[in-house]
């Protein structure tokens, strides 16, 4: 009786394992495809010029290959639209789980949802048409296109799954720890800052890793509002090009597949890849060197 | 004509056409009409792209391929290891418009050598003043399309003499209303985009008559039907499988597609062919004459 | 000895939605007193001392009628600031419940963020040895207060309320979890502090009510059934209620 | 001391300022874009519209293929990856042991989230169109929209799962309940807001994705409403972005409709997710 | 009278990381006996406790060394499966964790995933008496477990655990939480239940421990001081230091 091992259970944990797994197999699928191809692309062109070039035009005559174009053009937009996203979408959750009272949470939350159900397009648009204008009678020298109105606009877009799921992490600390912070004669904004934020940090963290890499990958919004023209530049006025506005230029546009004009989305696509995990190597490190168990 | 619409009734099968976004309005008006006429046929469009069209084509996936350019010759030969062979048939012209902002008094029109000037690789124009000097000494802002559509591709290649190669430095954009809207945001401004986008945004925008050296002209329904408007009408295509045509839908779609293009396209905002050249097409049609053939024009 | 009154509560009735689970309570608490609420599970005992420091503000359904004056003042009212009031009464709960930060964070949050400028470490130390935690932490300061055992989170929560230095510190139920030893250092401290602090302690221990408080309330289904001096109470109770309760005999 | 006490008294309350005109904010600016769609597009949002296929003339365009191909792949997104993606947070909450490998997955599976959905596109392709030889059908779309929201799902998930105090699991335990059970009838349950959560944005994700779906093969111009899983479909997104490029503005003012609809069809997916969480965001409260 | 061993375990450390909570211990447990562990808070009692029934599985950076076997099979190997153990040895934690149900569902949910078939009301009634709590919640069976003041927590913790008919019943401090009517009712169940169950129980509670245990085990930082009938070691110990703990009289 004692030696049974249960086999019901036994099965649901394989089954749980393989839906892990799943993960990994989706990783090596996009791996192997993406490798398979740069690798074509780097027997033509040298990485040396490929990672520090400052000039990316594979498909003009003269072409070029270099990156850094579009990496500055990503990282504006995934730093601009941090700003935007995290401070609001952190107060809003801080709002939405600590002072709002209930009956307000329950229609702002599903509200704020909506936001990130608008298909991108609508936001690019948004972007051209009323952020950019304002933008350009504040300062007259923006740029039609440029990078801060599409940051602000994938910000907003990010905003609602920081803010949601930062609620939802807000709301699962105890209240008796809650109460303990209380107790000893402290404001709203220090049991927050103290007990609160701490408590949730490594669901907050995982907020903004999903939220950043959303803006990460964004495409459609960025494109209309920021343009397709890589340029080495960090001065957000002006019009950019992401690493993915690039790769959806391509696979979606009129180039011919198979040359090398193509393959430079695989080649993005890697460096993409690297950056994201560099990203999430980051967050990964903070979020167990500054997590804080409760219970 | 009964026994046509019995026919008409018992036709079924489908039709899959995939590629260019810009000949997508054109294919589509087409198949809308054509589901009038054969309820049965199920005639499905795809917009991914002129060189992502071409390669399912040329893998069988798909029986017919809309090009805003010609094949190219890699694509030619990733279809021939298949064993796919095409009919080119272009169906409408584009005619590529030079457009400058609303507020733009100077400019009355650009030759063609200046219009190489601007766009040249490595052009020193940099202020309206280095195009003509009596123009304002004010920097000149750029607007053209994504360097990878098939508007690039034709303007590079008519202004330019070598297609894809052009300056750099100008801004860009995937999206021609969104150019539209760069333009006319931007008084210095200077772009270039299909036609049909100007023809929907005259309030907004000013047209740049091109002079090839037979005197300004502006692009119109009919400067770019007859050739006057030269060099920046294109045609657009599409390319038949041959071996799709075996399957009666795809054969009658292909030619009702023909005879009705002239209207259809001018109903979306594109030019029709001049009518000679539709004989023509018709007729290689007819004679399933595959290979590249406009180019050779 | 002065007989100043610090806390009282004019006819309280404290409800969790309808149902009451303080009914019609007057009570006065003796400045530099130490008071126990004794009575048995579920007699609301947790429910008052909580109403002191407002901390019933973080229940729902939490609803409060008639007054709460503290120093003479009506603090039950929503324009009444409840961090002022916490910050004078302190309080240690029922079940530990340390922040999920290193043991000497937890302690020196507190005065950190009340403005504190002195030697951290010597307040730190200082509470921790008056809570009678020192010896078995002090290598581990800045470990978590997660790992601590039950006990020993008790202790921790008691050093984070003395290093406030409140006016009155609620304890509920605060040496349930300790040993007999640590109970007895707690209890020396509460005969400690009460020359300059009030303190009002819940307890289940009828001994350490005894031997600890001056004056005791019982409590019994939400009623203050009776409220004296403790000796009293333990000797000759006036009700038939309280002396079944006492003796055990209870029910 | 008084002095300090005001000053923090200041700063709470103004950050309870900023934190409410935040949220506002958001609010605000979400009615300005919301009343700029409907300003364009409600007066086009009729019967006619909901009920024809596409066309070259405003007036007679409509969605119906795209309505009903966007709720077959939620649907089938939905069938696919919610149980896919709840169970590998569970696995990794609840059974993976912390090793190398479990942080790896952890790391793979947040470097996922962020791999732009064009890639997911190219993977979808190559794996269910052509090796799977799935074709352009309502599957394959719905395989690869499917991976490319599980990130979403699974992160959103374990959140949850971890935010349910290990006490209660050890009650649980303690009564003699395998790890399935306990799961089941006390993580599951309590988790069940946060893992909503994550099914909203990422359902909310998966029904205003373009560029994947194009990259398989969905289709712009679909004059039939898909009848089975194997039929070819087109999606809202799709049509409202080929609507959005086109020159003439009336097919910009059909993308506005079309948005209206997509924001219909999402709220009454979402009304239903969200009914579930806040009934249960009653129920466990600690 | 019998004195079969039920639990035992042999050169038993238990460790947290490198710390070690339990040194070297060797304790017999016998069947059908009230065997109570004492000792100062942190000493390592709730430790030793959960390893009888496999708690510690859950603690990331535990390990353990000897072995601990219960009717003389060694359960701490990982081929064993805990569920089996932990259905036959039943725990009440030292704080409450009731689940957030219904009352009603806290008591019959193990019962129930374990093929209970008789009638569900009957056996949650006559649990929720034996823990003494059914008076105060028989009106509200149904409303949430976590609306209960902390000392009903505990006892439908208990009720909980006895609902489920284990061989062995550990307690973690049952009833710090409560008042001394609650305590005597738990102190009378264990009484009762001693005939057929084998109870071992972690209390601060020298009077307790006396009142109710057979065998008393004494733990000093980790070590098993002294083990033996509790007559014995109330009344004449062996060890200095047990009687300095026992007489609180210690440090
Ligand atoms: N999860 C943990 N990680 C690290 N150390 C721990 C952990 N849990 C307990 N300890 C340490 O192990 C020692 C024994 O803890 P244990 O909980 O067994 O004490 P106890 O005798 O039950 O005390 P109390 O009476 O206060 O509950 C203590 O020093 C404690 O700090
Ligand atoms: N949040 C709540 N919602 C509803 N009822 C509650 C809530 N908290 C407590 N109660 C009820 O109010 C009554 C008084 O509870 P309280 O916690 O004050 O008891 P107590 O005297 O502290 O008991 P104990 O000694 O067990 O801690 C109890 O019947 C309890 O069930
Ligand atoms: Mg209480
Ligand atoms: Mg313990």
């Amino acid at each position: 009786m004692f030696r049974q091992i249960n086999l019901k259970e036994k099965g649901i944990e394989i089954f749980l394992s393989l839906s892990a797994f799943v993960s990994i197999l989706t990783t090596m699928g996009i791996i192997t495809i993406l490798f398979a191809e740069s690798f074509q692309f780097f027997k033509n062109v040298s990485p040396v010029e490929f990672f520090f070039g400052t000039q990316w035009e594979p498909l003009l005559v003269p072409k070029s290959f270099g990156i850094l174009p579009l990496l500055s053009g990503t990282l504006i937009i995934v730093a601009g639209s941090a700003l935007i996203s995290i401070p609001f979408g952190v107060l809003t959750a801080i709002y939405l789980s600590q002072f709002a009272s209930e009956k307000t949470r329950n229609i702002i939350k599903p509200v704020l949802e909506i936001l990130a159900g608008i298909p991108t397009v609508v936001y690019g648009f948004f972007a051209l048409s009323f952020i950019t204008p304002i933008l350009r009678s504040i300062l007259p020298f923006t740029e039609v296109f440029n990078a801060a109105s599409a940051s602000i606009v994938v910000g907003i877009m990010i905003l609602p799954m920081v803010a949601s799921l930062c609620d939802d992490a807000l709301r699962s600390v105890p209240r008796s720890l809650k109460e303990g912070g209380y107790a000893l004669g402290s404001t709203d904004f220090e049991v927050i800052k103290g007990v609160l934020i701490p408590s949730s940090f490594s669901g907050i963290m995982a907020s903004f890793i999903l939220a950043l890499s959303r803006a990460f990958g964004e495409t459609m919004a960025v494109t209309i509002a920021a343009g397709a023209t890589p340029k080495l530049t960090i001065n957000p006025l002006e019009s950019i090009q992401t690493m993915t506005s690039y790769i959806v230029q391509v696979s979606l546009g009129d180039t011919p597949q198979g040359g090398i004009e193509y393959q430079t989305i695989f080649a993005v696509g890697i460096v993409l890849f690297g950056v994201t995990l560099l990203m999430n190597i980051f967050a990964n490190w903070v979020m167990n060197r500054y997590r804080e168990v409760y219970e | 004509d009964s026994a046509k619409t019995s026919s008409a009734n018992t036709l079924s099968g489908t039709v899959k056409i995939d590629g260019s976004s810009t000949v997508f309005p054109i294919t589509e008006a087409v198949a809308e009409e054509f589901g009038k006429l054969y309820p049965k046929v199920r005639v499905t469009v795809g917009i991914s792209g002129t060189g992502g069209g071409f390669k399912k084509y040329s893998i069988g996936e798909t029986d017919i391929n809309d090009a805003s350019r010609p094949i190219k010759d890699k694509e030619i030969k990733k279809a021939n290891e298949n064993q796919i062979e095409f009919i080119e048939l272009p169906v409408a012209y584009d005619g590529l418009s030079v457009v400058v902002n609303k507020n733009n008094s100077w400019l009355d029109y650009l030759t063609v050598n200046e219009l190489h000037n601007i766009w040249k690789p490595g052009s020193q124009v940099h202020y309206w003043n280095d195009i003509r000097s009596n123009w304002p000494r004010k920097e000149i802002k750029l607007y053209g399309p994504g360097t990878d559509s098939g508007t690039f591709d034709y303007f590079t290649d008519a202004i330019n003499g070598k297609s894809q190669s052009c300056r750099s430095d100008f801004t860009k954009s995937e999206d021609d209303n969104v150019l539209v809207q760069g333009v006319a945001g931007d008084t210095y401004a200077l772009g270039f985009f299909g036609f049909a986008y100007y023809k929907e945004n005259t309030d907004k925008l000013k047209i740049v008559p091109i002079d090839d050296g037979n005197g300004p002209i502006s692009p119109s329904m009919e400067s770019i039907n007859n050739g006057t408007y030269s060099p920046l009408s294109r045609p657009i295509f599409i390319y038949v499988n041959p071996e799709s045509l075996k399957r009666p839908e795809v054969d009658k779609f292909v030619e009702f597609y023909l005879a009705e293009t002239y209207k259809l396209s001018e109903e979306v905002g594109y030019v029709g062919l001049p009518e000679s050249l539709t004989k023509d097409i018709q007729q290689k049609y007819k004679t399933r004459s595959t290979g590249k053939w406009y180019s050779q024009k | 000895m002065n007989n100043k009154i610090i806390i009282e509560a004019k006819n309280l009735t404290l409800r969790y939605g309808k149902h009451p689970a303080i009914r019609d309570c007057n009570i006065q608490i003796l400045k530099n007193k130490v008071t126990a609420i004794i009575g048995p599970s579920g007699c609301g005992k947790s429910t008052l001392l909580r109403t002191f420091n407002r901390m019933n503000d973080f229940i729902d359904n939490f609803n409060i009628e008639g007054e709460v004056l503290f120093e003479g003042k009506v603090i039950n009212h929503s324009d009444m600031d409840p961090v002022e009031i916490r910050k004078r009464i302190g309080m240690v709960f029922q079940k530990p419940n340390p922040f999920p930060k290193s043991i000497f964070d937890n302690i020196i949050w507190g005065p950190k963020i009340n403005g504190f400028i002195g030697n951290q470490q010597e307040l730190v130390e200082n509470c921790l040895i008056d809570a009678g935690l020192f010896d078995e932490v002090k290598d581990r300061l800045n470990s978590s207060a997660m790992e601590l055992s039950g006990g020993q989170q008790q202790r921790l929560c008691i050093a984070r309320a003395i290093a406030m230095k409140p006016e009155v510190i609620l304890m509920d139920e605060p040496a349930s979890a300790l040993d007999p030893k640590a109970t007895m250092k707690i209890e020396e401290l509460i005969k400690k502090l009460k020359k300059s602090y009030t303190i009002i302690i819940v307890t289940h221990n009828m001994q350490q009510a005894a031997r600890i408080s001056d004056n005791t309330a019982f409590l019994y289904e939400g009623e203050l059934i009776e409220y004296g001096k403790t000796n009293s109470i333990f000797t000759k109770p006036d009700k038939q209620q309280t002396e079944d309760y006492i003796t055990g005999r209870f029910g | 001391m008084n002095d300090i006490l005001s000053r923090r008294k200041l700063k709470a309350e103004i950050f309870r300022i900023i934190a409410t005109i935040s949220t506002w904010s958001s609010i605000i600016i979400l009615i300005i874009l919301l009343g700029n769609i409907a300003w364009d597009g409600l007066s086009k949002v009729n019967w006619t519209f909901l009920n024809n296929f596409p066309s070259r003339f405003p007036h007679k365009a409509g969605i119906k293929a795209a309505i009903w191909g966007s709720i077959w792949m939620l649907a089938l997104v939905a069938i696919i990856a919610v149980p896919i993606g709840v169970s590998a947070a569970i696995y990794l909450e609840e059974y993976a042991k912390k090793n190398k490998l479990s942080r790896f997955i952890e790391i793979n599976i947040a470097n996922l989230a962020g791999v732009p959905s064009i890639i997911y596109g190219i993977l979808g392709l190559t794996i269910f169109v052509r090796f799977f030889q799935l074709d352009r059908s309502l599957l394959a779309g719905s395989l690869t929209m499917s991976l490319l929201i599980l990130p979403v799902i699974i992160m959103a998930a374990r959140e949850a799962i971890k935010a349910v105090p290990k006490s209660i699991r050890l009650g649980a335990f303690a009564v003699g309940a395998t790890r399935w059970q306990t799961i089941q009838s006390h993580v599951l349950p309590a988790a069940t807001p946060g893992i909503f959560t994550g099914v909203i944005l990422a359902m909310s994700r998966a029904i205003g994705e373009t560029a994947p779906l194009i990259m398989i093969g969905a289709l712009t111009y679909v004059a039939f409403v898909p009848e089975n899983i194997n039929d070819p479909f087109t999606t809202l997104p799709i049509q409202i972005y080929n609507w959005v490029s086109r020159p003439q503005v009336e097919f910009h003012h059909l993308a506005a409709a079309g948005i209206i609809v997509l924001l219909v069809v999402l709220l009454t997916m979402n009304a239903a997710a969200i009914l579930i969480r806040n009934r249960s965001l009653k129920k466990y409260k600690w």
